[in-house]
């Protein structure tokens, strides 16, 4: 079973989701099973986690079968270190989504869960496939349950939002398909692992690194490519808007680090700056945006995108950082804190979106000027939403100041403007967490519900555990921070080696 | 002496005779079905042509074939053609524009 | 000994953790008990810290509790470094938070959030030690942004009050920008040194050539980043222009003004700087910088005091004023000094607010000095103690203002500088601007008759309440005469400047004959005719006194300016928000070229005719073209 | 100038001028009579080169049953008589465009040079119904049962297109608008019906 384990993980949500279409049973039935199939993808990766030797770097539990070898294409599955910590990530959160979902009532719920699952089993493939085309079909097909959850499921404008992520990450993904033909033209082989033994001349590696990279900026999504993740976040179901923040961009940033940086460092290298900029652009100019809006789904969204703005800027900033000390150690650090970053970003927007999703089912709306006070009705949940709050703008402590702190520090190493550009983060994001916070939770009540429901139990312990998680992160990053140490140091070996 | 090219000129001039039929017709469906009828008969001919010169039964076989598909076709069109006449009252093709975006 | 330092934070957030999340079940009181016990505890084992650190010579406890990170050459551990400094530092943070915790049973016992405001309050105490014990920066900025976070929640405990979520959301976002800048200055010092450790820092000082590092502006790398982590201290510290939040964040609970906005968060700033001292040492341009900035913050918002009506807005510029003593201490690299009036400070500011909020209380929630007056027989141990506290801090001799105010003058005075000659004066001219407002508050507060209603129900506070206030007056007077402790006090391993002392009856001569003593006979003068006696002066009425207390009662318009420039960006995000992020790059970009494609189509769409005839023709004459050019090609 | 030239000349220019005269004509009777003449001519063509089998089945299959099918419906749908409507100038547009596909046409063909009577062989002792039907049956076997099947849903086609009971049709009915009342007309349901 070790051997298969990665397999396991892809098909059982799967074939279990395909099942779950032709089985339209009663709710609490629906329910068990739902949370029965993400708890076992849970325990496999618990399992992948405990039995992963974080100091081998090279890929472990790797499974190669041959598909279509007349193309050089196969069934080729591994992981390292960052694919472990994101399967993991991405278990933990659709684990809390499916409780999460077994508290609400939406039409259709078998083909709800059915895509949840779906949706699970293919972000596992997503970042365990070291197979380019097997990626790029898992990437793809990924758009399919989405596209469904955010289109069937979702709000009044669900139709313009779904179609405009479609559309989006499609025109991205064309591209990323055509670097990958022209890799496989020139080296013969769709394999990750002989992508990075590849050699590219550097105009070659520009055109692919640009190709790649707006593929993946389009996924995480950088500066100018965001105006697909506020609309679809705002119309996408509370679920959805959880799945679509907590993994879906960490799949643009896992192409990055995966399949950008890697496979064309020089091509990187000699484009950072422009990169660089663009992350310094979500950064500032995102996160004053998010300070304008007026729907607290949207304010998230930009949250996101801007945060997100720190994960490339850690990525991109490592090959200065290469040029002004000739040593590996910092570029680790940076792409340390980018990863944690990811990672933390992961659950405290998967809580937030909740905290969110969770006033909208009682008030039935997300404006900010239609809400306040809800201290006063909701306490428990007024209190989470505070903490997360806080989590968002990176207080010390929880999850997202340890990636914040690498980040800058890195970005100083490279260039003191960098630094002073991304720390006016710190400003930024309390500006519009804690003024959300203000507007929202405090003061008096404006709407009165007849029956003021609290958080109900299942809620209180999700967000209880999500609380839990940012503040271990917050304290103990070491763990994480160890598991990644070998993985990462030879993916900037191999890099240094390249540039 | 009846060569090849003789017989394929004449085909082409049938071919054209019979698309120039096609958009000349205003009148009713009936003639544009002709017309393709005459437009399969000059493809016919040239199947015959090649299949008697290079001395190969197969172009006769699809020649066959074709007739065969021809009838069949011709046989939809002409149903087509009653029950649109049973809806519109007419096949006049001046007043079929429902294509029109 | 040294596992004793642990227990300390450990049980102040098992106290905050315990009564934060107990079941309601849990009576008020007795959660309250339990986290002044607590509290108590840790005091306690902050005493013995103390003890056993000064019984021996030169003895620092240092040690990481755990690696927090290790990647790559990066290595930041959550640790302690105890010396006499931070020892100190913690004994009067421990005993103002237990005395406090002692004082809000009393004083919180009628809010439904009784255990909410325990909790926090015991979470903020926790903050404070892993900022005063931490061993390196990145765990003094948790413990600085943790104070900064129970500070915010504090000054919003009453969220009901759009005053207190207004003022609460001020003061962290004005926290931000110094951490902003902060967290630069640690980034800076973490890049020269690699290392965030303050032992790697101090002792690499030698080894690394400051010459050759990067020059920013004309300003030396150590400049900068010195001058970064001290812009980080001017917002915790509330100074000129970051003082903005502190007089906003009275809105708190009275125990927390004493608490954090008085006694101990706001002195973390100082603290920070004398805990660098080290690196503060070797900057010229920023220690100028911080003398200026402290000294016309003692003066200038001093002033303000003079005009403000609100008990606890008095008390707050107050302590801005005095904040601004301390700071300009740091800026002639008198760490110890500055230091020492922090410590007297604590004391007798937390016993201010504490009479205050005793004040307060009996009063029901007035905190309007112009209605009250004659409260001298009525609140007779409140009157003492404010009497002490006010005596503190207009430094009368003996009492323990007296030596930290006039060691500070005369360390200013004694340093050859112009600047420093300067600040001196703008500091002697602060010390009877200081003399004036705490009087005006003592003789409107206390004496003349009550000027509203119901003046037969005021009481006194139960003991609860005045314990503390006792307790607190006697370690006001008697603080200060630890004074040879604190002219001795070594900074991690560095002894700063040395000052001539010769015993404290020699420093107390001095220290009357000295010009501060001036000062204080002439505020006294002037409070005594104006607020007591109520005789009017001439000059009052004279046109530039006008205008310049105008200027003063205007609070020098930061708040506007800070209100101006909040607006300002407001309105460029929503501006960005409509017209660039919808306007262009999602309307005209994203959305424009569907739309470009879509009025082509509907170009084509109306071309279109319907007729199958067109069609067909259309079909045979590109067929006809295609032929063509193929044969063209073909010939 | 042999007797097969005569007749090739004389075979081809019936059938491009009867066909000229089918596009151009107004009654749809006379195209239909037109085009029965246009097959018995290719028959003929189709016999000088050697396909008897075939072109005994255009004259029986074609004439004799598609054709008729043709004035069935022409009879059966009584189309008047109409002149065509064509402007002048789309006129000489279509027919310039199909003069100058012809003239490509045979630019093509002539450009090609296919070669007379190259591979010529003297036919076998077989007969060409014979052969075809060796072919159909060995060779295009499966095909020729597609075809069968084609034919097969033809026939379904044509019936399914032309028996739905439903009146599709868009003319109006007085009588039943007539018949038409409020309550026929106006359906209340409840809200959650839907």
């Amino acid at each position: 079973m070790i051997e298969n384990i990665l397999s396991l993980l892809i098909w059982i949500p799967i074939i279990s989701g395909l099942f779950l279409l032709f089985f339209n049973k009663k709710i609490y039935i629906l329910n068990t099973y739902n949370i029965f199939i993400n708890f076992i993808v849970f325990i496999l990766s618990i399992f992948l986690l405990l039995s992963f030797n974080e100091s081998n770097a090279a890929f472990q539990f790797v499974e190669k079968i041959e598909w279509i070898p007349s193309i050089n294409i196969f069934y080729h599955l591994g992981v390292d270190a960052i694919s472990v910590l994101l399967i993991l990530l991405n278990t933990i959160i659709f684990l809390i989504v499916s409780f999460y979902n077994s508290t609400l009532i939406v039409k259709k719920t078998n083909q709800y869960y059915a895509s949840f699952l779906i949706a699970n089993g293919l972000t596992i493939g997503v970042f365990s496939a070291l197979d380019a085309i097997l990626f790029y079909i898992f990437f793809e097909a990924l758009l399919i349950p989405m596209f469904l959850i955010i289109g069937i499921w979702g709000g009044a404008n669900r139709i313009y939002a779904s179609i405009k992520f479609f559309l989006y990450t499609f025109l991205g993904s064309i591209l990323l398909l055509v670097a990958f033909l022209y890799i496989n033209s020139s080296i013969s082989s769709f394999s990750v692992i002989s992508f990075y033994e590849s050699d590219f001349s550097l105009i070659e590696q520009e055109w692919l690194f640009i190709a790649m990279a707006i593929a993946f900026a389009i996924k995480i999504p950088m500066f100018p490519f965001h105006t697909w993740l506020p609309d679809a976040h705002v119309e996408a179901p509370t679920s959805g808007s959880v799945v679509l923040a907590a993994i879906l961009l960490k799949v643009g940033a896992y192409g990055f680090i995966r399949f950008v940086i890697p496979v064309v460092p020089m091509g990187a290298q000699s484009l950072d700056v422009f990169f660089i900029t663009l992350s310094l652009i979500a950064i500032v100019y995102v996160g004053l945006v998010a300070i304008a809006q007026n729907d607290m789904k949207k304010l998230i969204a930009y949250s996101s995108i801007s945060h997100m703005g720190f994960v490339t800027l850690g990525f991109f900033v490592i090959f200065q950082l290469f040029d002004n000390t000739q040593s590996g150690s910092d570029m680790i650090i940076s792409l340390s804190g980018s990863m944690y970053q990811i990672i933390s970003h992961g659950f405290v927007s998967a809580a937030l979106f909740m905290c969110v999703g969770s006033i909208y089912d009682r008030y039935k709306t997300k404006k900010i000027s239609d809400l306040s006070g809800l201290l006063n009705q909701m306490p428990v949940y007024s209190w989470f939403f505070v903490f997360f709050a806080l989590a968002n703008c990176g207080l010390p402590g929880t999850s997202s100041f340890v990636g914040e702190l690498l980040v800058i520090m890195s970005s100083f190493k490279a260039n003191y403007i960098y630094a002073f550009f991304a720390s006016t983060t710190l400003i930024i994001s309390a500006v519009y967490s804690l003024w959300l916070v203000k507007r929202v939770v405090y003061g008096e009540v404006k709407i009165t519900l007849e029956e003021c429901i609290d958080a109900n139990l299942i809620e209180k312990i999700l967000l209880f555990v999500l609380a839990i998680l940012v503040l271990i992160l917050g304290f103990y990053p070491d763990y994480i921070m160890n598991f990644m140490n070998a993985t990462l140091e030879n993916m900037t070996n191999n890099i240094i080696l390249k540039i | 002496m009846i060569t090849m090219t003789h017989y394929l000129v004449f085909s082409a001039l049938l071919f054209c005779i019979s698309i120039a039929g096609i958009f000349i017709n205003r009148k009713n469906i009936l003639l544009l079905l002709m017309s393709i009828e005459l437009m399969l008969l000059s493809v016919n001919t040239n199947f015959i042509v090649f299949s008697h010169f290079s001395n190969d039964i197969s172009g006769q076989v699809f020649v066959f074939f074709i007739l065969a598909v021809a009838a069949a076709e011709s046989a939809i069109g002409l149903a087509i053609i009653v029950s649109l006449y049973r809806i519109r009252n007419s096949i006049e093709i001046n007043l079929i524009n429902k294509l029109k975006g | 000994m040294e596992s004793l330092i642990l227990f300390i934070p450990f049980l102040l957030l098992l106290s905050s953790i315990v009564i934060g999340l107990s079941p309601i079940s849990l009576n008020n009181f007795y959660s309250g008990i339990i986290g002044t016990l607590l509290v108590f505890v840790s005091l306690v084992l902050s005493i013995i810290i103390l003890l056993d650190i000064y019984s021996a010579e030169e003895i620092i406890y240092y040690d990481d509790f755990y690696k927090w990170i290790s990647v790559g050459d990066l290595n930041i551990g959550m640790g302690y470094l105890i010396d006499k400094f931070s020892a100190i530092m913690l004994v009067v943070v421990l005993s103002i938070s237990s005395i406090v915790h002692l004082y809000s049973i009393g004083y919180m016992k009628e809010e439904t959030d009784f255990k909410r405001f325990f909790s926090y309050i015991a979470l903020f105490t926790f903050s404070m030690i892993l900022l005063v014990i931490s061993n390196n920066l990145v765990q003094l900025f948790i413990g600085w942004e943790g104070v900064g976070l129970v500070s915010y929640l504090l000054i919003g405990f009453f969220y009901k009050k759009q005053s207190a979520i207004k003022a609460n959301l001020k003061a962290f976002l004005v926290n931000r920008i110094g951490d902003m800048f902060f967290i630069l200055g640690i980034v800076m010092v973490y890049a020269a040194f690699d290392s965030f450790d303050y032992k790697t820092i101090f002792l690499n000082l030698n080894k690394i050539d400051l010459e050759n590092l990067e020059i920013y502006f004309g300003l030396s790398y150590i400049d900068f980043s010195c001058l970064f982590l001290f812009i980080g201290a001017m917002a915790k510290s509330a100074q000129i222009p970051l003082h903005v939040w502190l007089p906003d964040s009275m809105e708190g609970p009275t125990p927390i003004s004493a608490l954090i906005h008085a006694a101990t968060m706001v002195t973390a700033g100082i603290f920070m700087v004398g805990r660098l001292s080290p690196l503060y040492v070797l900057t010229e341009f920023t220690a100028d910088f911080i003398l200026l900035v402290g000294a016309s913050t003692a003066l200038f918002i001093g002033a303000i005091a003079i005009f403000e009506n609100d008990i606890k807005k008095v008390i707050a510029y107050s302590t801005i004023s005095q904040l601004g003593y301390m700071v300009a201490a740091l800026g002639i690299n008198a760490y110890t000094v500055s230091f020492f009036h922090l410590y007297t400070h604590a004391f007798f500011k937390a016993l201010l607010f504490l009479c205050a909020g005793s004040i307060i209380m009996s009063l029901h929630h007035n905190q309007d000095i112009r209605k009250m007056g004659g409260l001298k027989s009525k609140l007779p141990i409140t009157y003492v103690s404010f009497m002490i506290g006010t005596l503190c801090i207009i430094g009368f001799p003996l009492t323990s203002g007296f030596f930290s105010k006039d060691l500070l003058l005369e360390v200013m005075l004694y340093e050859n500088s112009s600047i420093s000659f300067v600040a001196y004066l703008m500091l002697l001219l602060a010390a009877l601007v200081t003399t004036i407002y705490s009087l005006r508050l003592l003789f409107l507060v206390f004496y003349n008759k009550y000027r509203d209603k119901d003046f037969e129900n005021i009481r006194e506070q139960s003991k609860i309440i005045t314990l503390p206030l006792i307790i607190l007056s006697v370690l006001s007077i008697i603080s200060g005469y630890l004074i040879k402790v604190f002219i001795d006090l070594p900074i991690f391993m560095f002894g700063v400047s040395d000052i001539h002392y010769n015993g404290i009856i020699t420093f107390i001569e001095h220290g009357i004959l000295s010009p501060a003593t001036l000062a204080l006979v002439l505020g006294f003068y002037i409070a005594k005719k104006i607020y007591k006696d109520k005789i009017s002066f001439n000059f009052i009425e004279n046109n530039l006194f006008n205008k310049i207390s105008l200027i003063i009662k205007s609070k020098y318009k930061f708040d506007e300016f800070f209100i101006l420039v909040s607006d300002f960006m407001k309105s460029i995000s929503f501006k960005m928000s409509k017209n660039f992020d919808l306007g262009l790059i999602d309307g005209w970009v994203v959305n424009g070229f569907p739309k470009k494609i879509n009025s082509l189509a509907v170009l084509f769409k109306r071309k279109s005719s319907g007729y199958l005839y067109h069609y067909a023709f259309s079909i045979v004459f590109s067929l006809v073209i295609i032929f063509g050019i193929i044969l063209a090609r073909v010939i | 100038m042999d007797i097969i030239t005569i007749l090739f000349y004389l075979v081809t220019s019936v059938i491009i001028f009867s066909s000229i005269s089918l596009v151009i004509v107004n009654n749809t009777v006379h195209a239909a009579l037109l085009l029965v003449l246009i097959f018995f001519n290719s028959a003929i063509l189709w016999l000088m080169l050697k396909a008897e089998f075939l072109s005994i089945v255009l004259v029986l299959v074609y004439v004799g049953a598609v054709l008729v099918l043709f004035l069935f419906v022409i009879m059966l749908l009584d189309i008047p008589v109409k002149k065509n409507s064509s402007p002048k100038l789309y006129l000489l547009f279509s027919v310039t465009t199909s003069l100058i596909m012809f003239a490509e046409l045979y630019m093509i063909i002539l450009f090609h040079n296919f070669s007379d009577e190259a591979n010529i062989v003297v036919s076998s002792e077989l007969n060409n119904t014979y052969e075809i039907g060796l072919m159909l049956f060995t060779e295009y076997v499966f095909s020729f049962e597609i075809t069968a099947f084609i034919l097969l849903v033809a026939i379904i086609a044509a019936i399914a297109i032309n028996m739905s009971k439903k009146q599709r049709s868009l003319r109006q009915d007085p009588g039943k608008q007539i018949l038409e009342n409020k309550k026929s007309r106006l359906k209340i349901i409840k809200g959650d019906e839907l």
